[in-house]
């Protein structure tokens, strides 16, 4: 087994009066893509923010190619290889979408800006994503919802990380482009990068990922490999019990329309 | 339509002539007009006091009225830089005033050589600028205390640099006198200075039309850059004759000019600029594109108070002495409006370099027009009041235009 | 109920002499902090060594100096030396004080009420300026006008006296100014502006209040490019204007001998603060007074008023830029 | 065939130079759930947006129980029963859960806000959807992503609609609370309301919906009765071709993983 | 554990006595404090004034800043209220300015009744706001810019209200004068007023307590109620108790901390209040909730205005005259200043209207400690910025904690 390019011990995180994570352990190897799912409000996002250098957390240890390290600040996770796609995106939408893309990371030709470079490999980079985005020159502000997901998801690949984390990058991505996405996570493990996805859709989660983690109100529930979990086990692990509503809806539904059952796989 | 950025079957092609046109008319309509609704209105303004005086147009009241507006113009530029953070400097005043003080008890008192002098004064703003950042960023203390703090400690400071007799007057045969009251380019060298604009802009413009042909992009006509190039070069040319036919064209508005378009490329064009409108627009995300946002805080408001220190210098050469009021009064409230009614957004993220010059002449044509007609104190504010909103009010209207067609 | 508790009265704890409370309008002319001030400690130190001087500038802002004068007044101050901002509206203040039982001296400026004031005529240093500029200009031609800060009201008092003399003269006053905050910068504003109409040339002279503004007034006549200035007027006889007169650049200044009145309103504080006897006297509308005579300095009479006076010393007038001219004026 | 509650037609809007939508028709009868699908920047937020006063329509006309009208702005959309909820959530951070839950609608008593009451309430609404929010008195700001979008499908049930919008409502929802809102949105169906939604996840779409709209580029692609639908023709409706990424992708996993697959459907 | 809101097993329980100490230490350590830190900060300058001069903190002084804090805070209030919707006004110097005189000339010169020449002096400031208010929302030029205007405009309009003559004496004898400089609560009434005001926070709290027991939410203990009612009764009977050694409780004063009793109530207990905070916050859903963003904004305004006027009025009535320096100087900036001191964001939706009680007690008090030590002109502004940027530094700082701590 090689060893974790990623690796917590202990995390824990408290919110004035709310305790929102509790002695999380977490691993990523590279070439390996990790799930991290839970219920809302699970306290996923938040262990993505520690580990991006957003939060610094209250308790335990954090390891990068097994040397320990104190990351205190988002400029301190990129040097250390770390990308993120955040849930929440974090763009500047007051500056377009060639300048967003590259923000940080700028292309520039004797010292000013290269625009025109910049504005071809955005382009690049929003196809292979199928983004539909009519122009990369006006402001974020008045990009759709998936669009500027798509966007934010297209900057983690402007450099050159070891670790990337995206924290439900398909939510707001319409069906093509969240095949894209899968696609793309399926390329970074393949170039031996270790990948953590946060999602509430098992499918995809279950389509891409090697190994899940579920955190239940703040604390690690369960580990599955990805070879011996069932869509019935991740949501019992999730909701905490395995008579949830989730399984009344699937039960009354099958009752009903059988037939088409197998036609929807996968398309979220 | 094999442009990588025109593949999009909904985005209106509009590069024929025609579609020029109905753009204009669509811009007009939906108010995406940039810097076009504050020159109407400083048109307005001119038009409105050249009917009540002539001489308001006249070579001589315009080239004064470049010489006015140039010093607190050049403070305004720094504050755009901090508005554009969304940040405040309240104490530029009492800066301008501290850096004439330091120049004037250098170069009178001590009997330092002018240079430096000078670069004593700016520094002087440099070191209170990067003071600043370093409170705000450090202790975040919001910018509008900590200017506070500075307004009032700058001008303890300006009044203990002074000293006991007050105001200084600079020697008269001072370089820097000359430079801000005498000197003023040749006719032939102010239509060179258009032909140089115009052959930089084409030059830029067509290096921008190869490099994106060559990407794959879009990109506008030769033509139209040619088009474009002979246009400014008539215009600086046209307003180059004006001025000729007084004194010509001062050598500190230029300088102010110059530091404007300077900036304005700095801004657009390199990764600072780039940082600056980031860190403004959401500072939360600039911080987590790994912008190191403490020092892009830090070099604004080192630039800003550099900048009022170089306003200092200016107004001191221009009025030929310091004194306690130098940088006092209005100086502030004159510096923030001018970006503002420039069009700069006091939220961080919005504007233009541009809008220092645009707002500064607003004011400045009230303030001369109204010199001109010789009003009574009363009416000087009433009237400066109103005409004020009235300019702001054709900008806002424009912005609202485009606000509820919902491209802003 | 305001009197009747001792917040003031506590103050005599023993030992101590008296606190003489001296409160000075502004901090944007330097005769204030420059002159008045340490010329009344001074003096109030020589004549009585444990009295102790509390000084405040209420920086323009006729609140403030009302705050002022009460935390003088809390601090057990025995006489209160007050140079208005608003004189007018300072008898709030005169109020105040008597009800304490502290004596109010006003001071430079007057004030309806007070038990003593010391000063010189405001009213008289406009008649000066005006007088001055007549004379200069041989009473006719255009002239313009730019008086002090229209939110200023002592402004309006020289504004006035400035007027009486010059609308019954035959000079023409082709522009009129009040300028906001007294600005100098404002006051070179407004002058290039004037050139629009007049040639700078065909002025045969400018009032200007105060020597800020006749700097301002220059620094546009000189942009002109010409050297030659019509005549300036002034006031405060401040050092860069003494040097301007020095080299022909500023017509006349009005010199108020402060030393005179900041040393006579020592002398006068401490009897009060003591409880010594007041004489000399004369009577200005009721009140007690002692009115001194501004002025008017001109190159002829430099050496014998501010410089006779200590006022400036002639290394401070003569600096390098200005040698030649002090040869010439016959300062050395 | 009853009256619709809800009917554009010719609906057109432009931003700058870009034709967002072109004569768009769409109808929602009471009692009848519609989707509305298409892909990233199609035009379905924006058509939302028209409806619910945000944007005026540049061409088209808009009736809403069989009356022309003239939507002025969000408060006139109240006024005629279109309750919305947004794909950017349009909460104030700045304020608490209960706050933005009654907000525009608060209870009062005696002149003053009735908090006692509208706590309780919030509870009630919130348990409703199996939210897990922590506390209801602190700031939307420090709230999770699918607690934020809980919150707000939560302030559409207070008041009493005609018509409800709902714009990508799951997008961030977990499994459960997810299955919640499907819940809801047939509950609404049952008490006769229209009911608009708008989703990427075409087994939601097919699990809730009566009519399915398709968008593409801003123009009507198609509509079609949930009887007769599939999701491959869905998916080939929204990307405009058979031979997509998701057809593709399918295709290769199907290969793969064919024993799984049975067991995922409707789970997301 | 049955409560409604308690249900989540993260939360914390923190009703125990013990857990209420460590609460507050995490509270202190994570900066999540209100207006603790700025009354820190007001602390730390009265313990160093009174180092520097025993007199600062007699009884005297205290009713001294007491009445010098009231006129310019009323005018604060009103400011609060502006940048709680992210906006400013600019003129509020301006506005008290005309206000007073309005009631000056009215009363002296034209011989109104006192009630009267109130009222329209207050109606002065109200149609002001309502035209800032309809400016701002219908043609949406940025309150910078009219409040600016407007502060020029009025500034003319007062010069013309006062007339040639200038200063306008009030009448001696009349009863506003002996408002706001003579009267006091008498002492009985003074612990009269403490006991009732303990009274009506028990009484309010405990039906808090009972109403939200029924609807089966957590509630805190009747005792805890008990004993904060107590310490308020103490605390305030100790301040009437201190300040009855000299004169006592002033009306002025009491009418200024009044109104801000009562601003609270409306903004944190009322549908409109609500609506500030939410128009503030995030202008567009509050648009898309239905809230009459126009309504808001006008009412935000004109109640701005009218504070502003009050606070003319009453700045009148203390300096019991008129003239054109009122409402000059740094009314403005002391106004805006108090309230950003204070802790009020300038950018909207974040603040309470005590900051303009506590910050411009922290103005105030260094002013009055800077007077009773009596000092340079120059030390004196270097020692306010100084001081200034000290206060605001201690509750800079417990606010980056709580960020960092991510509770912000
Ligand atoms: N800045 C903050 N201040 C206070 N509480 C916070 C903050 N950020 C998160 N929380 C709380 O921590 C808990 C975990 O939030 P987090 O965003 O990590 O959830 P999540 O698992 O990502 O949920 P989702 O699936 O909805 O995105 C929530 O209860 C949330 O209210
Ligand atoms: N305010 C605006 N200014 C300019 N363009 C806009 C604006 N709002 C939307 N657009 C453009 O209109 C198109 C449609 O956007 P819309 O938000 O309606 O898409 P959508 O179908 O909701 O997509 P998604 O599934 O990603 O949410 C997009 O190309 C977008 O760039
Ligand atoms: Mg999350
Ligand atoms: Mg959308």
């Amino acid at each position: 087994m090689t060893q974790s390019v990623l690796s917590l011990r202990g995390i824990g995180k408290r919110f004035g009066a709310v305790q929102a994570l509790t002695d999380i352990d977490f691993d990523v190897r590279p070439g390996e893509v990790v799930a991290l799912v839970g219920d809302n409000g699970a306290g996923k996002s938040t262990l993505v923010k520690i580990i991006s250098g957003v939060y610094g957390p209250d308790a335990g240890t954090i390891e990068v190619d097994g040397k320990q390290v104190e990351i205190h600040g988002p400029r301190a996770a990129q040097a250390l290889g770390i990308a993120t796609v955040f849930q929440d995106l974090a763009l500047a939408d007051n500056l377009d979408v060639v300048a967003n893309l590259f923000l940080g990371q700028e292309t520039t030709r004797a010292g000013a800006l290269d625009e025109e470079t910049m504005e071809a490999r955005s382009w690049e980079l929003l196809r292979q994503l199928s983004a539909k985005i009519p122009s990369v020159r006006i402001p974020i502000a008045s990009l759709s919802g998936g669009q500027r997901q798509t966007v934010a998801i297209a900057r983690s690949l402007v450099g050159s990380p070891k670790v990337v984390l995206l924290d439900e990058p398909t939510a707001a991505l319409g069906v093509a482009q969240t095949a894209e996405v899968l696609n793309l996570i399926e390329r970074l493990r393949d170039s031996g990068l270790g990948v953590v996805v946060i999602s509430h859709n098992m499918a995809d989660v279950q389509a891409v990922s090697d190994r899940i983690y579920v955190l239940r109100l703040g604390r690690n529930a369960a580990e599955f490999a990805i070879e011996d979990v069932t869509t019935e086990q991740l949501v019992a692990a999730i909701t905490g019990a395995s008579d949830n509503v989730v399984a009344a809806r699937r039960a009354r539904s099958t009752d009903a329309a059988a037939p088409a059952a197998s036609t929807k796989e996968e398309t979220r | 339509m094999s442009f990588a950025d025109r593949t999009d079957e909904r985005l209106i092609d509009d590069n024929s002539p025609r579609a020029l046109w109905g753009n204009l008319v669509r811009r007009l309509r939906s108010g995406d007009l940039g810097m076009i609704p504050v020159v109407v209105g400083l048109i307005v303004i001119w038009i409105v006091f050249y009917a009540m005086n002539s001489r308001f147009l006249s070579s001589r009241n315009l080239v004064q009225l470049s010489l006015d507006s140039a010093t607190i113009g050049m403070i305004s530029v720094g504050i755009v830089l901090v508005l554009l953070l969304g940040e405040i400097d309240l104490s530029v005043g009492s800066v301008s005033g501290l850096s004439g003080a330091v120049l004037a008890v250098l170069l009178v008192y001590l009997g330092w050589p002018l240079p430096a002098a000078i670069l004593a004064a700016l520094c002087t703003g440099l070191v209170i600028g990067m003071l600043y950042g370093v409170l705000c960023t450090r202790f975040g203390v919001p910018s509008f205390v900590i200017t506070l703090a500075g307004l009032l400690a700058f001008l303890g400071l300006q009044l203990l640099t002074l000293g006991k007799n007050g105001t200084v007057n600079l020697p008269g045969e001072s370089a820097l006198i000359a430079f801000a009251n005498f000197t003023f380019l040749p006719p032939w060298a102010s239509y060179a200075l258009a032909v140089a604009i115009g052959a930089v802009y084409f030059l830029a413009r067509l290096r921008t039309i190869r490099r994106r042909a060559a990407a794959n992009l879009s990109a506008p006509s030769v033509r139209s850059a040619v088009i474009r190039a002979v246009v400014l070069i008539a215009a600086v040319a046209l307003v180059a004759w004006y001025l000729n036919l007084d004194r010509g064209i001062g050598a500190m508005p230029l300088l102010w000019v110059g530091v404007i378009i300077g900036m304005d490329f700095l801004l657009r064009r390199t990764t600072w600029g780039r940082h600056v409108y980031a860190v403004g627009g959401n500072a939360e995300a600039a911080r987590r594109a790994g912008i190191n946002v403490n020092r892009v805080y830090i070099s604004v408001f080192a630039l800003c108070s550099t900048f009022a220190a170089l306003g200092g210098v200016l107004a001191a050469a221009r009025l030929q002495s310091v004194s306690q009021t130098s940088g006092g009064t209005d100086t502030n409230l004159m510096a923030i409006a001018a970006a503002v009614i420039g069009g700069t957004s006091l939220f961080g993220g919005r504007g233009s370099v541009y809008s220092a010059l645009f707002g500064m002449l607003v004011l400045q044509s009230i303030t001369s027009g109204l010199n001109l007609i010789g009003v009574d104190a009363f009416v000087r504010y009433m009237v400066t009041g109103g005409v004020l909103v009235l300019a702001v009010t054709i900008d806002s209207l424009s912005r609202q235009a485009r606000k509820s067609s919902g491209s802003g | 109920a305001c009197g009747s508790n001792g917040g003031g009265s506590d103050s005599g704890d023993s030992g101590d002499g008296a606190t003489i409370a001296l409160l000075l309008p502004e901090t944007k002319t330097t005769r204030y902090e420059s002159f008045d001030k340490p010329l009344f400690e001074a003096k109030v130190k020589e004549l009585c060594a444990d009295c102790k001087v509390n000084y405040l500038n209420a920086d323009q802002d006729a609140a403030k100096q009302q705050q002022q004068a009460e935390s003088a007044l809390t601090d057990g101050a025995s006489v209160l030396v007050l140079d208005p901002v608003d004189g007018k509206a300072a008898t709030s203040i005169v109020k105040s004080a008597q009800s304490s039982d502290v004596p109010v001296v006003a001071y430079d400026r007057f004030i309806e009420g007070a038990d003593y004031y010391i000063s010189f005529n405001n009213e008289r240093v406009g008649e000066m300026q005006g007088e001055a500029l007549v004379e200069a200009t041989g009473d006719k031609g255009d002239i313009l006008m730019l008086n002090g800060s229209p939110t200023d009201p002592n402004a309006a008092q020289f504004k006035k006296g400035a007027h009486s003399v010059l609308d019954k003269s035959n000079l023409n006053i082709v522009g009129e100014y009040d300028n906001p905050d007294w600005s100098p910068d404002n006051a070179q504003k407004f002058t290039s502006s004037q050139f629009n109409k007049i040639d700078p040339g065909s002025l045969a002279g400018v009032y200007a209040a105060n020597d800020g503004q006749a700097g301002g007034v220059f620094a546009a006549f000189r942009a002109e490019g010409g050297d030659a200035v019509p005549p300036i007027t002034g006031q405060d006889a401040e050092l860069a204007a003494i040097q301007r007169i020095v080299a022909g650049q500023q017509y006349m200044t009005v010199y108020k001998p402060i030393k005179l009145e900041a040393e006579q309103a020592a002398e006068l504080a401490v009897n009060l603060a003591t409880g010594k006897d007041v004489s000399g006297t004369s009577d200005f509308e009721g009140v007690p007074s002692y009115i001194l005579d501004p002025i008017s300095v001109t190159k002829d009479n430099v050496k014998d008023t501010v410089v006779a006076d200590g006022f400036y010393q002639v290394e401070d007038i003569c600096t390098a830029e200005y040698a030649d001219a002090c040869a010439a004026a016959g300062l050395s």
